[in-house]
């Protein structure tokens, strides 16, 4: 591997990592403060991608689809806490994963019924469609470079969310103990809808806008599932950062494991999880 | 048990019965549906070991199972029937092998993180057999031959046979089951009872807590590995899949459905199951629709399980009683 | 002056820039019964904590007859014979009071490999058992499930389990908390009857009841030894009037 | 049935005791004795489920034009959600041989599941059709007089397709493909007709499936500047790897080619990126064929949407069927007058007529084909009357 290849490589790992990193920052927020394993995480995230599909079809441009996908996902979220999660909190983490696991069923079902089991693709928007030159064989799509852009300033957001305003002061309040901070007045139950929601949200934003980039397809929630998994627990319950430093790690680890040892690629990542849990066992960050 | 036992009536003869007679009625698609009820049963019990029995929720039990079932089609010569002497013990050892391998890992996190950890892990040595040419990839490999336990030059066994095979399926249910409840009465039950209500309690009282759970996730995995080996066995196939999480998550629904924490349970689980599968799949091409539509109603409403079903009937013709949450 | 047991050297526990102990060094010696008072958030439980093995120290040592105990975990400082209440009820809730003691005297010998035995089988466990319920006089509700049982008696079957497990430490977070006056009496009483044996430290509110009882006090602020000494030094040492008994009324938490 | 009677009875009184439900005893258990029974085990969910469908509607259109009939007798219908899940394939195989006593099973896309099928066939004695899965097995070491192929086998178009990169004088070739068996022996049979021919695979590169996530083999391929590239995707990984090729400014420069998969089903998803793509598959769009126009035609009016590859390998496997009835008159019970039929027909496809090789594949013309606006086109005749090697078939 020359060094230029070596460079590109770097740029596609970390590509891949912000991306991942995204997708997993929604289920590394339920997940830690709210203590809910989402299973159903990767639900979230083709529905996103279906409703770039669907709504760009309709309104004939994907910015609009993103914002009306946004607002919709949103209420789903709420929708979602208000009927189910909430009446489980006083119950076993264990109900909770299950409830999740129905709901995978039910969504693959129901994008099934709706929209049908073909593939779509989501066309790149006009804007955004450009290539750049990076050696005299390959070149880099610009969309991509804009997902990445998007991924670090939603990472810069999440971090001033949580640190700096008075709704990360209560979420991070309320993922320290629930009754605490019921019995300081805080409204608790609006806290965990807003975070449910946001988390959906996120899970939904990142569908809607790797959408162009990998098309959609039946399925394709499962697959992102787990990597987000391994980013949760390789970056530690709930954290943020710890997300962010995992999905890069896990962006290496899997590019360069391709390249090196094609062979035992699908492992490297896995291999590395392992290796941060003998290390330590929550994770490399604790907490937000 | 730790709690004063209530006087029930004990239904298990006769499902014992009717497991034995099945066969003279049944036709042999029904005879390999119960069979598998049966391998779902023992996978589930073990689990449960788990889950109910010590608080450990583990949300990578099909990894146990599947690793069994691909020691099976390793350790038998590929057009011979493999020796059960030593098929059976490699499968439930493989099964317990690993598990100690990963509750090293695993048992060092507790709670939700464990439910994480443990998925994680299943799911790596998911990877290990869907990447790597070990056991035929993604592809799956094929148990050609069913194993047989011989005596010299005699057959005593042939799990080619269907019925021999079905009663040997009953068989090592029985044998499981019994070695469950001889298991939870134990010392080392009651301490795995303790574990669960208060492991805190339990350290500072002196128990070392992690070998008692690592013990636990040991025998569940050996006897996940048992689950395993037969389901090799009656299907003669093994794939990635069966160690997959939605495996995973089968079982531990095998569980919650049935109710956890009590042995029937996970047999009422497991036969709710499949059954369910079954009949859904009968219906309509979106039977996932109607399984998911029950996950989400027994989860909502029915968090005792179907086994608590009776009790809460009973609580609400006496009138009120005793709500459990 | 009898056997020393168990010792701590300097022992400090930092929560972020706070100490919550700071040099804390203290000493038990069987048939001593040593209390620690001290105001809410002197380190008392902290101190517990820190012997018992919850806590990790930050800094300091603990021996154990002389031995470097420092870095053991708690199961193993109680399979060494030092054990302890806690001061919020830690029970088995969902067994009878009978098994919660059975249980603690399962773990002097474990017997876990003997997996085809009954748990309640074992004449020594259950006879240790009872013998601990009778101390803490609760034989009349042996039965009964501990989740039950009134917040008195749970205060009783936490002491109850600690015997079970015969310790030659006892460290007791407040027993009497919570605790009616006739039942505290039993407390003291019982409480009597064990120094000759054990090493005892006590961390409790009731003055009466800790001047009734103590054989050394020691007195804690912010995580640091005030002053120890028998009761009666105590009682009359200025600073401790100043810095705890004069400033009114002690709280209950 | 007296004994279907009784199971019925007894699952109905335990089911009911575990949750109060109720099997749907007609269904299951309606046995009628003058009706073929055909057992459809396809994939309705999941990633493969159009699939599934398609091929559905291409069987069921078959016989719909035979007026509700094949070899003149009625058919009834069983299916099973395969659920592309290799794990179940066996139960579900046996759902259908074992409970619903099937005559004829049909299916299925996924190759792994379509190998359990295979052997479960293989034990028991059924007869298969395989309406798509390619793993060179079924009709290789597998092969059984009870087993028949409609579709291909991954050899064929990528066999193919190794000749006409080596008539395009293409030197140094880079493949890619996910790392299971029917992608490795698309590769496999694309290396031997293209190294025979004069070429060089300089590098096979894999990645695990259904990984999609392929910039760092964009990279090494820019990296390794070979002639021209063929790889083998199929479903939303082909949709993704074309679009990622276009982006990646590749196509320009290094030619994509793949076998045929890398095209059907997919080309609303992938726009722009895949025009003018050569892959080469045993159907195509635009063929002159008089069959294939009324197919179409029939297709579309049945079921208002464009048949697909899929369809026709459906249509087939009803058509092979019912050519073999009509050899025995309608009598499923004549095992070998039937298998003996379906050696012997020839199938009026809409891809053309093929016949059957000895192991049961189709031996078929395989077309070169290019994407124009949104069509796989037929270019030219890659390979004529192509038949698969069937390494390892003994009958």
């Amino acid at each position: 591997m020359d060094f230029s290849t070596f460079l590109i490589q770097l740029l596609n790992s970390l590509q891949y990592g912000l991306l991942l990193f995204l997708v997993a920052s929604g289920l590394t927020l339920i997940f830690g403060i709210m203590g809910i394993i989402n299973l159903a995480h990767g639900s979230f995230y083709m529905m996103g991608a279906y409703m770039a599909f669907s709504l760009t079809s309709l309104s004939g441009n994907l910015l609009v689809a993103v914002i009306v996908g946004i607002a919709l996902s949103a209420l789903i979220g709420f929708l979602l806490e208000w009927g189910l999660f909430s009446r489980l909190y006083k119950r076993d983490h264990l109900d909770q994963v299950l409830l999740t696991y129905g709901l995978i069923l039910i969504f693959e079902e129901l994008r099934s019924l709706i929209v049908g089991d073909d593939v779509h693709g989501v066309p790149i928007p006009e804007l955004l469609s450009a290539s750049i030159q990076l050696s005299e064989t390959l070149s880099y799509p610009v969309y991509r470079l804009f997902m990445s852009g998007v991924c670090i300033l939603l990472a810069a957001l999440m971090y001033w969310l949580i640190r700096y305003t008075r709704l990360g002061m209560m979420i991070r309040a309320g993922s320290s103990n629930r009754e605490m901070v019921q019995a300081l007045g805080i409204n608790i139950d609006l806290i965990y809808r807003i975070v449910f929601g946001l988390g959906v949200t996120l899970a939904a934003f990142a569908g809607m806008l790797a959408a162009p980039v990998s098309s959609v397809y039946p399925g394709m929630g499962n697959q992102v599932l787990i990597i987000c998994f391994v980013v949760v627990v390789i970056g530690g319950v709930g954290s943020v950062w710890g997300a962010l430093v995992a999905a890069l790690l896990i962006g290496l680890t899997d590019t360069f494991g391709k390249v090196i040892a094609p062979d035992y690629a699908g492992l490297a990542v896995y291999v590395l999880m392992a290796a941060v849990l003998l290390w330590r066992p929550e994770g490399i960050f604790r907490r937000i | 048990m730790p709690l004063p036992a209530k006087k029930k009536r004990n239904y298990l003869p006769l499902v014992l019965l009717a497991l034995a007679l099945f066969p003279i009625f049944g036709s042999t698609y029904y005879n390999e549906l119960i069979a598998k009820i049966m391998i779902m049963t023992i996978f589930a019990m073990s689990l449960d070991l788990l889950v109910g029995f010590t608080g450990l929720v583990s949300f990578g039990h099909a990894a146990f199972f599947g690793v069994a079932a691909y020691s099976v089609v390793l350790l038998s010569p590929k057009y011979d029937p493999g020796n059960l002497w030593l098929v059976l013990p490699g499968a439930i050892l493989t099964g317990a092998a690993v598990a100690f391998v990963v509750g090293l890992f695993v048992l060092r996190t507790k709670g939700i993180y464990f439910i994480m950890v443990t998925l994680a892990f299943a799911q790596m040595i998911y990877f290990v057999f869907h990447d790597t040419p070990l056991g035929g990839g993604s592809d799956g490999a094929f148990l050609n031959v069913k194993p047989e336990l011989r005596i010299g030059e005699k057959v005593l066994l042939d799990l080619n046979e269907p019925m021999q095979f079905y009663y040997i399926v009953l068989a090592f249910l029985v044998v499981a089951y019994v070695f469950l409840r001889v298991l939870l009465r134990s010392p080392l039950g009651h301490a795995l009872a303790g574990i669960k209500s208060n492991e805190h309690r339990m350290v500072s009282l002196g128990f070392p807590v992690f070998l008692y759970k690592l013990a636990g996730f040991v025998t569940a995995g050996g006897l996940a590995g048992l689950a395993g080996f037969l389901s090799a066995c009656q299907f003669g196939f093994v794939t990635p899949e069966i160690l997959s999480w939605h495996q995973s998550g089968n079982v531990l629904l095998m569980v919650i459905l049935g109710g956890m924490g009590t042995l029937n349970g996970a047999a009422i689980g497991a036969f709710a199951f499949v059954v369910l599968q079954e009949v859904f799949g009968a219906l309509t091409k979106h039977w996932q629709l109607l399984m998911g539509a029950v996950i989400v109603t027994v989860v909502m409403v029915l968090p005792g399980g179907l086994s608590s079903l009776p009790r809460r009937l009973k609580g609400l013709l006496i009138g009120g009683g005793a709500r459990h949450g | 002056m009898a056997e020393l047991v168990l010792s701590a050297r300097g022992l400090s526990r930092r929560f972020g820039g706070l100490y919550a102990n700071r040099d804390v060094s203290l000493d038990m010696h069987k048939g001593v019964l040593h209390a620690v008072l001290g105001p809410n958030g002197a380190g008392k439980s902290t101190l517990i904590n820190l012997l018992s093995g919850d806590l990790p120290p930050s800094g300091g040592q603990i021996l154990l007859r002389g031995q470097d105990i420092s870095g053991w975990s708690p199961d193993r400082r109680s399979r060494n014979g030092i054990g302890r209440s806690y001061q919020r009820t830690n029970i088995f809730p969902g067994f009878t009071v009978f098994e919660n003691c059975r249980l603690a005297a399962q773990s002097r010998t474990p017997r876990a490999l003997r997996i085809f035995s009954h748990a309640t089988g074992y004449a020594d466990l259950c006879e240790a058992a009872d013998k601990a319920i009778g101390q803490a006089g609760l034989s009349a509700r042996r039965d009964v499930v501990a989740g039950t049982l009134s917040h008195g008696e749970q205060r009783q079957l936490e002491i109850a389990m600690v015997l079970a497990t015969t310790p030659s430490v006892l460290l007791l977070d407040e027993p009497l908390a919570g605790m009616g006056p006739e039942e505290s009496q039993a407390m003291v009483g019982l409480l009597k009857k064990l120094t000759p044996d054990h090493a005892i430290l006590l961390v409790e509110h009731d003055m009466d009841a800790v001047f009734a009882v103590a054989d050394v006090i020691t007195v804690m602020v912010t995580g640091q030894v005030l002053e120890s000494g028998p009761p009666e030094q105590i009682r009359e040492s200025v600073a401790v009037q100043e810095a705890y008994l004069g400033a009114g009324e002690p709280d209950d938490e | 049935m007296e004994q279907g009677f009784n199971r019925r009875r007894f699952l109905l009184s335990t089911a009911g005791i575990a949750g109060g439900l109720a099997l749907p005893g007609a269904p299951l258990f309606a046995q009628s004795a003058n009706k073929i029974r055909v057992g459809l085990m396809l994939p309705y969910t999941g990633t493969y489920a159009s699939l599934g469908n398609a091929i559905t509607n291409g069987f069921k259109l078959a016989v719909e034009q035979g007026g509700g009939k094949l070899g003149g007798r009625q058919i009834e219908y069983f299916t099973v959600d395969d659920e592309s899940d290799a794990a179940k394939a066996p139960e579900n195989a046996n759902k259908l041989i074992k409970r619903d006593n099937v005559d004829v099973l049909i299916g299925t896309v996924h190759s792994g599941v379509a190998l359990a099928m295979t052997r479960v066939a293989r034990e028991t004695k059924s007869l298969l059709i395989v309406p798509n899965a390619g793993a060179d097995e079924i009709t290789g070491p597998l092969c059984s007089p009870n087993i028949f192929r409609t579709s291909f086998s991954a050899w064929q178009p990528a066999y193919a397709m190794g000749q006409v990169m080596a008539e395009k004088k293409h030197k140094n070739v880079v493949t890619l493909s996910w790392k299971y068996s029917f992608g490795e022996q698309s590769v496999a049979g694309f290396k031997e007709a293209f190294e025979r021919a004069g070429g060089k695979v300089v590098k096979e590169m894999y990645l695990p499936f259904p990984n999609v996530e392929f910039q760092p083999y964009l990279t090494e391929i820019a990296a390794l500047k070979p002639d021209a590239v063929f790889v083998f995707f199929a479903g939303g990984g082909a949709v993704k790897f074309v679009k990622d090729y276009d982006a990646a400014g590749l196509k320009k420069t290094i030619p994509l080619y793949g076998s045929g998969f890398l095209t059907d089903g997919t080309l609303e998803a992938q726009g722009d990126s895949a025009e003018g793509i050569l892959t080469t598959l045993h159907y195509a769009d635009g063929l002159d064929i008089a069959r294939d126009k009324a197919f179409r035609t029939a297709y579309a009016m049945a079921f208002k949407m464009q048949p697909d590859v899929y369809a026709v390998q459906g249509y087939d496997a009803a058509q092979l069927f019912a050519a073999g009835l009509a050899g025995v008159g309608g009598d499923v019970t004549k095992r070998e007058g039937l298998v003996a039929a379906m050696e012997k027909a020839t199938i009026d496809s809409p891809r053309g007529r093929f016949t059957l090789s000895k192991a049961h594949n189709p031996v078929q013309d395989i077309y070169l084909r290019k994407v124009e606006a949104k069509q796989n086109k037929v270019i030219s005749v890659a390979a004529k009357a192509l038949a698969d090697p069937a390494r390892g078939c003994r009958m």
